[in-house]
């Protein structure tokens, strides 16, 4: 538990998924088609999935699965914990991103466009 | 100028949060006496079942799992009611011309082995790295796969309510027999037989197959709305 | 989808359900007893529930002719894709990229829309061939070094020796 | 007994709203009765020893009256039964006669409700009750909610959380909230809980009397109520503020030294509310504006007297309190019934009313005499009695302003009632007749009252006097209100009287001859010009001569009066609202621009992570 | 064996990062889903060889489902390029 | 050693070999038909013999490798198909180096080229 | 006892799932189960309530796993306060729309009363709860039935309102489950009490920085500003019902979560202050724009963020008269502001634009909904002798002992600008004059019956508030005993 047990390659894996998760909430914050924000809130789901899977990671570990011949050795398996919570995230990301695109569906059919400057009816 | 604002902002976010990370550090246990370790022991001693994610996802923490299939259930329901319109708006066709007759042809001899691997998936979750949410997905993924090749192909919706509804009532219904002899709510009350067999982990993979029925269905719920929205 | 007999249906149905029984072994491999009980009924379901779908054969597949032209149309397709990698692999690592493509048409005997699927998928994976579309009975062939723009000869280099053994499978 | 009564007053209200379905005269006679059944149970069964404890909330609450209370119940009770019957009449053929009568019930029991009052939270509910029953009938009219209503709800509002601010402080530092811990406590808290409690409460209170500059409200929401309410608006309400502040505010500051520079501060902010609402007064050409100002400037002189402390100011102020309920009750009642019956109370729209009216005038006259002071009405004790307090406290300088106060205050008296009543009879108001009885007799009572006290002030000044010892003035066995010379030389009656009458019978007898006699020998001109102000104009005046009598002081003044505190209250409410609009902004509505927000939220929290935790 | 699947696996990897170029490089959609349906190939085949290197054979069901996946995939993305969403 | 550790580990290098050449003509080819064609071949290929030697190299897991294999050499054509087809009738037609584009071209009766304005529109 | 607290879950679950079906059988099954549903809900909650009341906290496992291995729902004083209310507020929205439909169709109705319902029981989840990441699975339910719910009515801006609803819900699932495993990571348990008892082994900068994650995630649903920009807009586009659900429920199960992080999980002592400082700044901006909004709808759900922004003052002083107080703001905000919003949807029901301006000299066409939006209005601004006032002085009394003058001033400043906003309503309503022809809508029966007896909770509880300051102090009691609830989780260990 100290900080000098890194190599490169362990600060590759978080920074990759902090990374796409800014690069997602980017995508959220400034393109202006609402698809386009939608699929930056997915894009932003996936990076926080993957620092939850890479929390639980262990060096040589392999997938908490006692199929046969890998019964003996739980200390080589990785946390399981994460990978069951990371399940239920990627559902719910899922379902939230199906509303989103309905809702920008909606939205479309109202407005005419996906320019979310020009969708502000409600304001102040 | 918004652009460079919102740069500085996420580099600011960036910079905490990597740092956060990173002074955690990766790929070795950082804790002692979580409940992980727990989890992997009792997993095979208690629950008869292979895969620990299965375990905590249907049973530790299948409390979870009720919430999560809820959410994809809120989900369709969701859908529905967003893009409701009067009757005569709905589209009929799904897309709007059939694929080549070799991408027919080939979905559709494609279309049984892709099922039969969804409900494989679910059947063996307690034992692969499989379960409900993948079998179902992949079932889903079968009947995208139909919808978008044929121009006419139809789900029957009132069987996906039924298949949708009948699956989370079985799930809550074995939650609550959990209570029979003084357990709890979804307690394991069938005895968990051997490890690594198919009959084994007592009502955690029938849980799961009614999971993966349910999320099959919804799923397939959501492209039909979104692949019939275009009127 | 045509109204089927009885008969059509049954047939329909045991082939797939041999079918996915040998796909669902092949995916738990092994034959206990447990997962081949859980497998014959959970094929036999989903046999039945794609019966209207699963139309490309009954159970006259099994006819030993077949079953014999199809281990030959299998040797055959074999051959040829290796022999378009290695076409590939010459292709891709001269430094020239020497290729010369264009579209060409021919038109094929075969009937069903299944036989034609086969003989499609393999004109792709064989030799500098990409099956484009199918329009009826007329192939449109993505060609990576056009030999010739005339249907008949074609047909005869790129899907000659495949749709002879296909009309005698379907 | 005590909190029956409220529930009396609170069915009385509820029963009298409900039963304007079925019947009007059903309505007034229950509306009558929710009055005059619980201040008739109030005078005759609760006295000093009979308290209420009631918890509620967690809160001990208490409910009972003492010597100061049982005075001022007397004006609450008194004017409202005399409005009560004079609002029967007044009301008929209005509409929303539920509505008037309920608020109406419901004020009078917020007032007896603070009255009874033994801790501060009760004394608060009642008093916003007592706020928002006033507010419903400051808005009776519809006519300017938006504006005068609101004006006076917000500075109710900020007074009462004012309060409600120095109540909690206190429970933090005693953890009571009774009156009594409180003046007990009070000398042993922090210095600047000693200054904070009090700049508190006075703003409270401050707002209820109407003391500069807490008056804005007054004038608006004086002439907007109907006049029916505004004579116990006038008269009784605005004599809340009074009584917290005799009740607790002079208690407190007589116990610390800063109090000597507070009751200075005080009595100045009452001197001066007293000259710049008479001299807003003389300008008004609306006699319910005129009476509004006059009673700001009225209430400045109770203020002064309470804010000097000593013995005789404070019984002064507390007589002025009295008789002030008496004489503006009546005129705010005679404006009332004159507006009843012309449809308007604006002096250069009628004149001479004398001979249509006539009892209205002799109410209005008795009442405005005593106004001015001039005996032998109660005002004239009052005064004598401000007077000579603050002189022999050594104010000179507030006995010069609220002399000058006095004086000017002639001139609006006369305004009043030349205005009104004198004048020369125009035939637009020929057909005009007399209030109904129901009308006029409360206001005759009410000013035989005000002429009483002027000659037997000690009807009134021993509850007083019993009251003043309650909060721990008199010790000596003689009465307090010995203290003055008047009362040293005449004793408890005026010994003057039969000369004073005499005066007054003469002094009343010419003017009305000469009144009646001027109609004679007048031609009537369609002018409304009370430029001349009474002045009867002659066949051969030239009448294109009119300049304000008033005018040439109005100019003199003209600087205090250009300073309008109202101005600049109303700029900052604007200013506000203005910020507040440009604040909103920040709700673009894009989304995008939230979602910014939080990531700006969570970086400012991450950045500055060490100071917040 | 073992310098077999480290060759099998370098060969693997650059093939993986010419898909990648290809895929960032595009310059149509369709360009870009041919890098796609390469990666998706590669990577079933890394995945069960990763499944005999770490000797799991539940790996490969995880292949198996990964190539389901990618072949709809590109059917769904071939589809909308045809227009027929 | 044994013969099918042999045979495996062969059919793996042979396979990763055609993976990667399979990348490679992506990477190289001109145009998205000519990368088709390279792509599907040697990564059906190449995929197919990787999961087989896999397969030699534990016979117990042979069955489930002919399964990804048939699926491998059953979708790779059909996804590169539908995919030129896709591509054609979008509007990308494919690079021809012969002087007689027209008939060079025969997919153009059943999908005529699109003209410049229509193409924008 | 007539069950246990995870029926207050599985109930509605089971009763979702059916919905369906029974809809083919009956149709109006799928309106009248929901309500069964929640009225069963109620009776549950009152039983449990009692009994905790009297006996202490009810800590339910489920899976029979102990805690920390499996989730925990733990009915204590406290939370089965919250629930109680959340339940009763819920019960009423559903008698209040039960008569609602939209228009044209049985379908979308079909859903909206389902997802009222699982709004609901998302709710609950949240309160009930004692494990971290399944109180995020309970947000999204409330979240994802909460976009639905908003963008119901197909023909207006609710679809723009939704999305922003959406967006920001996204973003909090985000930073909730960063905070999330940055606790994980440190403890390896997601139960509360677990947590609670291993925080003080934790790093400050890791308890602070998921903190700070979690309060940004958990202050978009509790409307603190600057996090709130979706709130008016989703307040004002959905149906009315919907509104006072976000007022009366989701809020309130946000609030719980936040205040169980800072008095049971994190031992940050700046928590407290900060708490204060966001709720303070909430308070204001909310209030002053308020004042300056065209609408009825988003006036009111400035006003319900100012309050709740109140709310969080309160809880931010720590003391158990803050929490007392805060509670008590809670009931009554919920109650109040749910009249508000019942009342002043049927004030503006014609209009299409639902301005201010258009409740104009309702109180001739609606005389008893006019009374009700001015008792509401009269109430929530704290006057007495009605419920609110008792709450807001149970709050300044708190703050003066807890010597926070400065924020009674403040707080008292802002309240005269919320008196002066519902004064300018509550006027229109009596003495303006009706400008448009239009008949307005008469409210229906059962809404009628829901506010009356809104109105009459606000009398009641203003005159005899000793109803409920009882289990107020109870819950407040239970909320500061940190100890308590972590032994009486863990404890089950042994
Ligand atoms: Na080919
Ligand atoms: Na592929």
């Amino acid at each position: 538990m100290n900080n000098t047990y890194f190599d490169l390659l362990d600060y590759m894996i978080y920074g990759t998924a902090i990374l796409i998760i800014l690069i997602g909430l980017y995508g959220a914050l400034v393109k202006k088609s609402l698809i386009k924000i939608v699929i930056g809130l997915s894009v932003v789901d996936s990076g926080v999935n993957l620092l939850i899977v890479a929390i639980g990671y262990l060096k040589g570990g392999t997938a908490p699965i006692f199929s046969p011949g890998y019964l003996a050795n739980p200390i080589k398996m990785v946390d399981p914990v994460p990978q069951a919570l990371v399940l239920t995230a990627i559902v719910i990301g899922f379902g939230v991103t199906a509303v989103a695109l309905a809702l920008v569906i909606r939205l479309y059919r109202h407005h005419g466009t996906l320019n979310i400057d020009e969708i502000k009816d409600l304001k102040w | 100028m918004k652009k460079i604002i919102v740069i500085i902002l996420l580099g600011t976010l960036g910079f905490y949060t990597a740092h956060t990370f990173f002074d955690i550090g990766f790929g070795f246990p950082h804790f002692e006496h979580g409940i992980k370790d727990v989890y992997l022991q009792k997993t095979v001693s208690d629950l008869k079942v292979s895969n620990t994610v299965t375990s905590i996802v249907v049973n530790f923490r299948g409390f979870d799992t009720l919430g999560e299939v809820t959410v994809l259930f809120l989900a369709v329901t969701a859908l529905g009611g967003i893009l409701y319109k009067r009757r005569h708006e709905v589209g009929e066709r799904s897309v709007l011309f059939s694929a080549s007759s070799i991408v027919t042809s080939g979905s559709k001899l494609l279309f049984p082995a892709i099922i039969l691997l969804g409900v494989y998936v679910f059947i063996h979750g307690h034992l692969s790295p499989g379960g409900g949410f993948q079998g179902g997905t992949i079932i889903a993924t079968g009947f995208l796969l139909m919808l978008l090749t044929y121009e006419n192909y139809s789900v029957n919706h009132t069987v996906l309510s039924l298949v949708e509804s009948l699956a989370g009532i079985a799930f809550a219904g074995i939650g609550l027999l959990g209570f029979m002899h003084g357990g709890t709510f979804l307690q394991n009350f069938i005895e968990p037989g051997v490890l690594n067999n198919l009959f084994s982990g007592g009502v955690i993979p029938i849980i799961y197959i009614m999971v993966g029925f349910k999320v099959g269905a919804e799923l397939t719920g959501v492209i039909y709305t979104v692949l019939h929205e275009k009127g | 989808m045509k109204n089927l007999t009885f008969s059509e249906k049954l047939g329909r149905f045991t082939v797939s359900w041999i079918f996915l029984m040998l796909v669902w072994i092949a995916f738990t491999s092994t034959f206990a007893s447990q997962e081949l009980i859980v497998g014959v009924f959970t094929t036999m379901v989903i046999a039945l529930l794609s019966v209207r779908l699963f139309t490309c054969c009954t159970i006259s597949i099994f006819n030993p002719v077949k079953v014999f032209w199809m281990i030959w149309y299998l040797i055959i397709f074999l051959k040829a894709l290796v022999e378009s990698n290695f076409d590939v692999a010459r292709r891709v690592l001269t430094p020239s990229l020497p290729i010369n493509p264009g579209i060409v048409k021919f038109k094929t005997k075969l009937q069903t829309h299944y036989s034609k699927m086969v003989l499609a998928n393999s004109i792709t994976l064989t030799p500098g061939t990409l099956t484009v579309d199918v329009v009826g009975d007329t192939f449109y062939i993505h060609w990576i070094d056009v030999k010739t723009t005339d249907p008949e000869k074609a047909f005869t280099d790129i899907a000659g020796q495949f749709e002879n053994i296909l009309l005698k499978i379907f | 007994m005590n909190y029956i009564i409220l529930v009396v007053f609170l069915g009385g209200a509820l029963l009298t709203f409900f039963a304007g379905k079925i019947n009007n005269v059903l309505q007034d006679i229950l509306f009558l009765a929710s009055i005059l059944v619980p201040a008739s149970l109030f005078f005759a069964y609760v006295h000093a020893g009979n308290i209420f404890n009631l918890t509620l909330g967690g809160i001990h609450l208490s409910l009972g009256i003492n010597a100061m209370s049982w005075l001022f119940a007397l004006i609450v009770l008194g004017l409202g039964s005399m409005a009560a019957f004079y609002s029967v009449s007044f009301m008929k053929g209005k509409e929303r006669r539920g509505y008037f009568y309920f608020n109406f019930i419901l004020t009078i029991m917020a007032m007896t409700g603070i009255l009874m009052s033994r801790d501060l939270v009760s004394f608060f509910i009642f008093w916003e009750i007592m706020t928002w029953s006033s507010y419903l009938m400051t808005v009776y009219n519809g006519k300017d909610v938006q504006t005068v209503g609101i004006k006076y709800f917000v500075f109710s509002a900020i007074g009462a959380y004012a309060m409600l601010m120095a109540i909690v402080v206190i429970h933090s530092i005693n953890g009571s909230f009774m009156i009594e811990d409180l003046v007990r406590s009070f000398p042993e808290m922090p210095v600047n809980m000693q200054i904070l409690i009090p700049v508190l409460l006075l703003t409270g209170f401050g707002v209820k009397a109407a003391i500069m500059p807490l008056h804005v409200w007054a004038p608006g929401a004086y002439s907007n109520a109907p006049m029916a309410y505004t004579s116990i608006f006038s008269g009784a309400l605005s004599k809340m503020g009074i009584y917290g502040m005799v009740i607790v505010m002079v208690s407190l500051l007589s116990y610390v030294p800063e109090g000597y520079w507070f009751r200075e501060v005080i009595a100045w902010m009452g001197g001066i509310t007293a000259v710049i609402g008479t001299l807003w007064a003389i300008k008004q050409d609306d006699a319910k504006k005129l009476l509004a100002y006059s009673s700001i400037a009225q209430l400045g002189y109770i203020i002064v007297g309470i804010g000097i402390g000593t013995p005789l100011a404070m019984m002064a102020g507390l007589f002025l309190a009295v008789v002030h309920a008496l004489f503006k009750g009546t005129l705010f009642l005679a404006v009332g019934a004159i507006e009843r019956q012309t449809g308007t109370s604006n002096f250069r729209e009628v004149t001479g009313l004398i001979r249509k009216m006539p009892w209205t005038f002799v109410a209005s006259l008795i009442s405005i005499i005593s106004l001015a002071g001039i005996p032998p009405m109660g005002g004239f004790v009052g005064k004598w009695m401000l007077y000579e307090s603050l002189l022999t406290s050594n104010h000179y300088l507030l006995v010069i302003v609220i002399f000058f106060s006095s004086t000017a205050a002639f001139l609006y008296c006369y305004k009043f009632l030349f205005g009104f009543f004198l004048g020369q009879e125009e035939k637009e108001w020929a057909n005009v007749k007399e209030a109904p009885v129901l009308m006029v007799v409360p206001m005759l009572i009410l000013s035989f009252f005000s002429f009483l006290l002027g000659t037997y002030p000690g009807i009134i000044l021993k509850p007083i006097d019993a009251g003043m010892q309650y909060l721990g003035y008199g010790i000596t066995q003689n009465h307090l209100w010995q203290t003055s010379v008047i009362f040293n030389t005449w004793g408890n009656q005026v010994v003057l009287q039969p000369l004073l009458y005499s005066i007054i019978a003469i002094f009343l007898f010419f003017l009305i001859f000469l009144t009646i006699k001027s109609f004679k020998q007048t031609r009537y001109v369609t002018t409304k010009d009370i430029s001349s102000s009474g002045e009867v104009p002659k066949e051969h005046e030239n009448l294109t001569f009119s300049v304000d009598f008033m005018q040439p002081f109005m100019r003199a003044v003209e600087p205090v009066m250009r300073r309008q505190i109202d101005k600049y209250y109303t700029g900052l409410a604007n200013g506000l609202e203005a910020l507040f609009d440009f604040m909103r902004k920040i709700y673009t509505g894009n989304g995008q621009t939230y979602a910014i927000y939080v990531i700006v939220f969570v970086v400012i929290l991450l950045l500055f992570k060490d100071i917040l935790f | 064996m073992t310098y077999i699947i480290y060759i099998a696996f370098i060969f693997m990897a650059a093939g993986l990062i010419f898909s990648a170029i290809r895929f960032v490089k595009g310059p149509t959609a369709g360009d870009r889903t041919v890098a796609l349906d390469t990666l998706t190939t590669i990577g079933v085949a890394a995945l069960v060889l990763l499944g005999y290197v770490f000797q799991r054979f539940v790996y490969i069901d995880v292949a198996l489902v990964y190539a389901v996946l990618g072949f709809i995939g590109v059917i769904v993305i071939a589809r909308y390029l045809e227009g027929a969403l | 050693m044994s013969i099918l550790e042999i045979i495996g580990g062969i059919l793996i290098l042979i396979g990763s070999a055609f993976l990667f050449l399979g990348a490679l003509g992506i990477f190289r080819m001109p145009d998205v038909y000519n990368r088709l064609q390279a792509g599907t071949k040697a990564t059906t290929l190449g995929g197919m013999s990787l999961v087989l030697g896999v397969g030699f190299l534990e016979p117990s897991w042979m069955l489930k490798s002919l399964i990804i294999i048939i699926f491998i050499a059953y979708s790779n054509p059909i996804s590169s198909h539908a995919l030129a087809r896709a591509m054609y009738r979008r509007g990308h037609y494919p690079l021809i180096k012969d002087k007689d584009k027209e008939k060079m071209d025969a997919y153009r009766e059943v999908v005529p080229h699109k003209t410049k304005e229509e193409e924008k529109s | 006892m007539v069950g246990t607290p995870v029926l207050f879950i599985v109930i509605p679950l089971l009763a979702a799932f059916l919905i369906p079906l029974l809809g083919m059988l009956w149709k109006e099954l799928v309106r009248i189960v929901p309500g069964l549903v929640l009225a069963y809900m109620l009776v549950l909650s009152v039983n449990l309530l009692n009994h905790v009341l009297i006996y202490g906290p009810i800590v339910e496992v489920i899976a029979g796993w102990r805690p920390p291995l499996g989730i925990n729902l733990v009915f204590s004083a406290f939370s089965g306060f919250l629930v109680t209310l959340v339940v009763f507020m819920g019960l009423l929205i559903w008698v209040y729309s039960y008569r609602f439909k939209r228009n044209v169709d049985f379908e979308p109705a079909k859903k909206y009363f389902l997802l009222l319902m699982m709004l609901i029981t998302g709710s609950v989840g949240i309160i009930l709860t004692g494990d971290i990441f399944n109180m995020f699975v309970f947000i999204e339910i409330t979240g994802i039935s909460g976009y639905a719910l908003t963008a119901f009515y197909t023909g207006r801006d609710s679809a723009e309102a939704s999305f922003k609803y959406l967006m920001l819900g996204s973003i909090a699932s985000t930073f909730l489950l960063l905070a999330i495993m940055i606790i994980y990571s440190q403890v390896g348990t997601l139960n509360m009490a677990d947590i609670a008892s291993k925080m003080h082994t934790i790093k400050p900068v890791y308890k602070i920085i998921s903190f700070i994650f979690f309060i940004t995630a958990i202050g978009i649903e509790a409307e603190i500003f600057p996090l709130n920009g979706w709130a008016p807009d989703a307040y004002t586009e959905a149906p009315g019902p919907v509104g006072a659900a976000f007022a009366g429920i989701v809020v309130k199960a946000s609030v719980y979560a936040i205040v169980r992080y800072v008095y049971t999980i994190f031992d940050l002592s700046g928590a407290y202050d900060f708490l204060i400082l966001i709720g303070l700044i909430t308070l204001i901006m909310a209030e002053t724009a308020a004042i300056r909004q065209e609408r009825l709808k988003r006036m009111l759900a400035y006003s319900s963020i100012g309050q709740m922004g109140l709310v969080m003052v309160a809880f931010g002083m720590g003391t158990e008269e803050g929490v007392f107080a805060a509670l008590f703001m809670i009931l009554n905000h919920a109650i109040i502001k749910s009249l508000l919003f019942f009342s002043g949807s049927y004030l503006v029901y014609n209009s299409k634009h639902k301005y201010i301006k258009e409740v104009n000299g309702m109180s001739k066409y609606l005389p008893i909904t006019s009374l009700l939006f001015a008792l509401g209005a009269f109430a929530i601004v704290g006057l007495p002798p009605f419920a609110g006032f008792w709450s807001k002085l149970s709050m300044l009394t708190a703050a003066a002992d807890s010597n926070m003058l400065f924020i009674i001033a403040l707080v008292l400043i802002v309240s005269v600008v919320e008196l002066v906003y519902y004064l300018r309503v509550v006027n229109r309503i009596y003495f303006f004059n009706k400008e448009e022809k239009t008949e307005p809508k008469k409210p229906t029966f059962n809404a009628l019956i829901v506010m009356i007896t809104l109105g009459a909770l606000i009398l009641v509880i203003g005159f005899y508030p000793d109803a409920i300051t009882g289990i107020l102090h109870k819950a407040s009691a239970d909320l500061m005993d940190k100890g308590q609830y972590i032994h009486d989780v863990l404890s089950l260990n042994k």
